[in-house]
């Protein structure tokens, strides 16, 4: 039984303007001990899909699914309260900003310790052992005395290694990492990506990793989903999605990379991605697709073998 | 710590001397010279005022009247009231208390009142108690106080005769001043009720001066909430799946406080500003009554002392502020 | 092309129409609070009411009818049509002296948010470009007329230059100034060191360029909503100093001298207080509504929100 | 290609930061000691992580500060001597500079039309129909349309903001263009289009790029030249496919090895930095990057290594031979 279970999840938002639907018909289902990678450019709804799931969406959202469970449990029906015993504790979260992510007015060792205490009780005092192991599990130096340092007297690396010591303080089997290394350095964001991949190893965790970069996800994930607009255009193993391609959109998002341009120039993709006041008809990605037919201009693609094309490109040596 | 308050401290010694600089040029720019304002209508003989001239060394260059000044200033000699002449400190001290008092009575009524408010106004944003408290602080924003004074007295005073009208304390009790404190001293003396009846006193004129604040500090409260309940770590905190008042009541509040301590820092001018119409309406005895009179009855000396004396307090107060700031502001401590 | 914050009408071409969206998205804004629509239309009552105060009062402010004297609004007893709100302790028409005390107190209000605005926003502008020493001194300066209660100050100087309506004004004036020194100052400083700023010298723009077409409009909005806040606190301060006879004199019709006039009435005609103290109270409400409804509309953080 | 447009000589800038009132000033090495030629047509790339000083160096090449010490011509013109208005002004229009942020670089209350053309009221003597001319001429080749000349920043997406961006540092025809990190806030795709905005420009106009960025992917793709700087000091230098192909610095090394490359099979030994990057306020002593380098000896340690010439590149590291 999968640990985590979603099917067609979609999540509106009140707008001045109407509603604004930021994420529309997700699937993901995910096992113990797998790394997931969900990637897609600014806009793509890649992490609203996952703040629905713990919950951290503002009153205006409205999620509605046909299924979203965890462990077993439904998260759909569950009331407040019941979440809260399941978050920080059984599914946990680290975010882009590790900074800002820390409340400037608290010790790391009281933050830590907190969890602690809301999920196992007793005072906070009580897990201050446990909270120096965890910051050494992190890869912090000299844990005792960085328990009473407060976040503005750490850099960016050691504030998201705390980040993580707090959210994997009670062992969770879940841990959504929303752009974890993209405000970092690129040797700081090499230690970290090991950092989870170790913890989630250690822990036979499972780990979504929210990115844009694809090389994050080529060198970290076992498997990959692609969201465009706010739709899961795209979700297979990682190898084979960078040998084949087979959304016109990955196609074309691959290509662009600089890393893999032939000559001067890049191939980029023409125009913008769609925002509220201008969603084309039909598929959503028709306007800057090569392969574009009269048939993705009307009807929206409905998803065959995880990918959401009328003419999804052919896997190698297999004619359309 | 130690760094941030002495920065403070350094800042506020150029404006010493920039109070001390406007109450001399005060004197100096009345009309006439200092012996005559001395004389007043008496009047003087020429020679007589030469001689007074040359005595109070008023006829020494600007800058060195400027310097004397001061030094007296340094040495608390503020010269004394043309009135009473009694020297301007002394009647100073007499009167302070009961300002402080009052304003003391003021800024607990403004705080209790509304930090609550502007929380709860904040994390109810747009509903009908957010709303409500909001107008209702913006009418008291817009309140003129001594006009508002007047109404409460008519309708608590008058027609429901609940408070007393004006006064610090009935003359039923003569309670010997030992703080100046009135509540402090009708403790210490012996007369049944004069604690509570000092309290009665005190409700009507600390809730006419404790307006305004009380209606800036819920507005403050509730934007500083406001910007604070949408910062990434408010996130982080429901994301540990704490509790809804353990993440307001912990991690938004103390944060939001930050910005509060300076509003309330920045309440103290004003709130001494309110006292001189709120004691002129309850004729409280307190400094904001004295100056008026002396402004009044062309006491100069006594309102360039008053005015010194009045700034230096403001600034006194200010530097408490920031050791408070300075306290909870983990930014500055560590 | 999608436009990053969705203006109420998609696309504008020709500058002018341009212009027009700019108007109709303030609006917009503006408009969805309601109560600041209805401050800003009382305040074009008292404005309508202050212009035209000669033609609408009933009777002249300064008239006195002595055998009417202390006679109670029409509406209560004993009360005359005549004599709508009633009259004061030397049978002047109180509404009369009101309609005629709004003039003034608008008055006072724009000199005092013109004077300390300018000099205020000049001071700030150059402290927050120039830095350095000239910044310490215009902020000491600044910082020592704060030390000093802006109500004391003003009274100092009234007791300066004579009592007077003008007085006050000029007096209260010099109170606020600081308070536009510091806002300007701040936002000079924040938009400094945007890119923009940094992008123009780099195109060779000189000072009086950087702070006047670079910074100045960037600086607008909370300027804006600082001027209606001060027009407001201006009116209570005026109406302050007017009550403690320090600010305008006898037969002038200021509201703050109108209570002052009728205070030991207090207890035996109380309408002849209450009214004009209405009349400052809705008066400082509308202008401070309509500053939420700015503030709201020219504040493009909240905007998004 | 016979004079190089920037030669730029030992540059340093040094800011002063005062520790409080009784402790002496501690300054902030930001630069210390860059040098390179730059010719007209070519990218020189300046790379590293936070803190190495690569945009103290945009600053000064853009005369927006004067260096501490050490000598850059530009164009010919020596910036420390050119004392007079005239050849200051020349100076100004011959290298112009565009933003990371496409949200911070544009004046939120100009229309764009007034923001292309300011550069031209300030340095030219054109009138407004000219100036407007040159504007729209400048818009369509940049890929924007007529009508945008009186929309306001806010009406567009980050990718045209810098489109605009652009068009702002090219409007006076400069020789050189400073670019600092002006793709890294935009998303792949809108990335690709700008950056071969940029390189068409740069043949169509022959500018000379110097190109701040810390992502080396897009700087292999784009960079003719490479510097990689480590806490305000140049460490490796040279042709970029050679620093590529083969870097000598230990940093260069670890910095190549960290970023991650968009293909599955690349299974390599991963040098994995330890430690946190140092604060530039007290540098480590010797070669500031001992404390974090596999290979550091107790020399490593005392000497501060000078660059020297490795063959087709030059390196600042004791024990490269």
């Amino acid at each position: 039984m999968a640990l985590l279970d979603i099917c067609n999840l979609s999540v509106e938002f009140a707008t001045a303007h109407g509603a604004l639907k930021a994420v529309d018909g997700v699937d993901l289902k995910l096992d113990e001990g797998e790394i997931v990678a969900i990637v897609g450019e600014s806009g793509s709804g890649k992490s609203v899909a996952m703040l629905a799931l713990m919950g951290l969406l503002p009153w205006t959202a409205k999620v509605t699914a046909d299924r979203m469970l965890f462990d077993g449990q439904d998260l759909l029906t569950m009331s407040a309260k019941q979440r809260r015993k399941i978050i920080g504790k059984d599914i946990s979260m680290i975010f882009q900003e590790p900074m800002t992510s820390l409340n400037p007015c608290f010790s790391v060792g009281h933050q830590i310790s907190e969890v602690l205490a809301q999920h196992f009780g007793g005072s906070r005092r009580s897990h201050k052992a446990r909270t120096i192991e965890l910051l050494q599990q992190v890869g912090i130096p000299a844990a005792e005395t960085r328990l009473k340092a407060y976040p503005h007297q750490l850099s960016g690396g050691m504030c998201q290694r705390v980040m993580i010591a707090m959210m994997i303080a009670c062992q969770p089997k879940l841990l959504i990492a929303d752009e974890p290394t993209t405000a970092l350095d690129v040797t700081i964001q090499a230690q970290i990506l090991e950092l989870l991949v170790e913890l989630q190893q250690a822990n036979g965790m499972a780990l979504v990793l929210i990115t844009h970069d694809m090389a994050v996800v080529a060198e970290t994930a076992d498997r990959v989903v692609v969201q465009y607009a706010g739709q899961q255009v795209e979700q297979r193993a990682v190898k084979d999605l960078f040998e084949n391609p087979r959304h016109p959109y990955t196609q074309a998002l691959l290509r662009a990379l600089p890393e893999h341009s032939q000559g001067e120039l890049l191939n980029a993709i023409p125009g913008v991605v769609p925002g509220q006041l201008d969603r084309p008809v039909g598929c959503l990605f028709n306007p800057r697709c090569e392969h574009v037919q009269e048939h993705c201009r009307q009807t929206p693609p409905t998803r065959n073998e995880d990918i959401l094309c009328h003419y999804p490109l052919p896997l190698a040596g297999q004619k359309p | 710590m130690f760094k941030f308050l002495f920065k403070r401290l350094l800042v506020l010694v150029p404006v010493f001397f920039g109070v001390t600089l406007v109450a001399f040029g005060f004197i100096r720019a009345l009309p006439g010279d200092p012996v005559e304002v001395l004389a007043g209508e008496r009047g003087v003989t020429p020679e007589r005022h030469a001689e007074l001239m040359a005595q109070l060394g008023f006829d020494k260059p600007m800058w060195q009247q400027y310097l004397s000044y001061v030094g007296d200033v340094l040495q608390g000699d503020l010269g004394t009231s043309l009135i009473t002449n009694r020297p301007v400190v002394e009647e100073f001290f007499e009167l302070f208390p009961a300002t402080a008092e009052l304003g003391l009575c003021a800024i607990l009524f403004a705080i209790l009142l509304g930090i609550p408010a502007g929380i709860i106004a904040a994390v109810k944003r747009g509903s009908f108690v957010d709303q409500g408290i909001m107008s209702l602080s913006l009418v008291g924003y817009s309140m003129p106080i001594f006009w508002w004074g007047l109404l409460l007295i008519i309708l608590f005073s008058n027609t429901l005769n609940l408070t007393p009208v004006s006064g610090r304390l009935s003359f039923l009790f003569d309670v010997e001043p030992v703080t100046g404190f009135m509540l402090v001293d009708t403790l210490l003396s012996d007369e049944e009720g004069s604690f509570w009846n000092a309290l009665h006193h005190l409700v009507l004129p600390s809730v006419v001066l404790g307006t305004i604040p009380l209606a800036v500090i819920a507005r403050q409260t509730r934007s500083a909430m406001l910007e604070v309940l949408s910062e990434d770590y408010v996130r982080t905190a429901k994301a540990k799946g704490l509790s809804p008042v353990r993440v307001i009541a912990v991690h938004a509040l103390r944060n939001a406080m930050i910005t509060v301590i300076t509003v309330i820092g920045l309440q103290v001018a004003v709130l001494l500003a309110g006292a001189i119409l709120t004691e002129t309406i309850f004729g409280w005895p307190g400094i904001g009554k004295w100056i008026i009179f002396s402004v009044f009855s062309r006491d100069y000396f006594a309102v360039q002392g008053g005015l010194l004396l009045i700034a230096v307090s403001v600034m006194a107060v200010n530097l408490i502020v920031d050791l408070l700031y300075g306290l909870i502001n983990p930014r500055i401590l560590h | 092309m999608t436009t990053t914050t969705a203006t109420p009408s998609p696309a504008a071409t020709t500058s002018q129409s341009v212009r027009q969206q700019q108007w109709r998205e303030f609006w917009f804004y503006f408009s969805a609070s309601k109560t600041a629509v209805a401050g800003l239309v009382f305040l074009i009552g008292v404005i309508l009411v202050a212009l035209f105060a000669d033609f609408i009062s009933p009777h002249l402010p300064a008239e006195q009818y002595r055998e009417f004297a202390e006679i109670p609004p029409a509406w209560m007893e004993g009360g005359q049509m005549r004599f709508f709100l009633g009259t004061d302790y030397a049978g002047r028409d109180m509404l009369s002296r009101i309609i005629h005390g709004a003039r003034l107190s608008l008055l006072a209000g724009c000199i005092v948010v013109l004077l300390s605005a300018s000099i205020g926003i000049f001071l700030g502008l150059v402290a927050g470009f120039k830095g350095g020493w000239v910044e310490t001194i215009i902020m000491r300066v600044m910082d020592t007329i704060m030390a000093v209660p802006g109500l004391l100050m003003a009274l100092v100087l009234v007791a300066l230059l004579g009592p007077g309506l003008l007085n006050a004004m000029v007096a209260i004036a010099i109170t606020y100034t600081p308070s536009f020194v510091r806002l300007a100052r701040a936002s000079t400083i924040n938009e400094m060191n945007r890119d923009y700023v940094t992008a123009s010298r780099v195109a060779g723009a000189g000072p009086l360029r950087l702070m006047f077409i670079s910074i100045l409009p960037n600086c607008m909005a909370p300027l804006i909503v600082q001027g209606t806040l001060s027009f407001s606190t201006a009116i209570l301060d005026t109406a302050a100093l007017g009550f403690l006879g320090m600010g305008a004199q006898a037969p002038l019709p200021e509201w703050g001298t109108l209570i002052a006039e009728n205070r030991d009435l207090m207890l035996s005609a109380p309408w002849t207080v209450t009214f004009p103290g209405i009349a400052i109270l809705l008066a400082v409400l509308a202008i401070n509504l309509m500053g939420d409804g700015l503030r709201d509309a020219l504040d493009p953080k909240l905007k998004r929100s | 290609m016979n004079q190089p447009l920037i030669k730029a000589r030992d540059l340093h800038k040094y800011y002063p930061v005062k520790s409080g009132f009784l402790q002496a000033d501690k300054s902030l090495q930001a630069l210390s000691g860059a040098s390179f030629d730059l010719y007209a047509g070519q990218t020189l790339a300046v790379v590293g992580e936070s803190g190495c000083g690569k945009s103290t160096l945009a600053r000064l090449l853009t005369l927006i500060e004067t260096p501490t010490a050490g000598q850059l011509t530009l164009d010919g013109i020596d910036v420390s001597m050119a004392a007079d208005a005239a050849t200051k002004k020349q100076l100004r229009q011959t290298v112009q500079m565009v933003f990371q942020d496409p949200f911070g670089s544009l004046n939120p209350r100009q229309k764009i039309g007034d923001i292309l053309q300011e550069p031209l009221i300030i340095n030219t003597n054109m009138t407004a129909e000219q100036r407007k001319q040159e504007v729209l001429t400048m818009m369509a080749r940049v890929g924007l349309r007529d009508e945008h000349f009186h929309r306001y920043p806010h009406m567009f997406s980050g990718g045209q903001r810098q489109r605009i961006a652009i068009a702002r540092a090219l409007i006076l025809k400069p020789k050189i263009v400073v670019l600092d990190e002006p793709v890294s806030a935009l998303d792949v795709s809108i990335q690709a289009q700008v950056l071969n905005l940029l390189i068409e420009l740069q043949q169509e106009m022959g500018l000379a790029y110097v190109f701040i960025s810390h992502d080396l992917s897009v700087v292999q793709h784009i960079a003719d030249q490479v510097l990689v700087m480590y806490l305000g000091k140049p460490v490796e230098q040279g042709a970029s496919e050679a620093v590529f192909s083969n870097p000598q610095h230990p940093y260069t090394q670890a910095l190549l090895s960290a970023t991650p490359q968009a293909n599955t099979e690349r299974k390599r030994q991963r040098i994995k930095l330890i430690g946190e990057l140092p604060s530039p306020l007290d540098p480590p002593s010797g070669c500031s990057f001992h404390p974090r380098c596999q290979n550091a000896t107790a020399q490593c340690k005392t000497t501060a290594p000078v660059m020297e010439q490795r063959g087709d590149v030059s390196v600042a590291c004791l024990l490269v031979k």
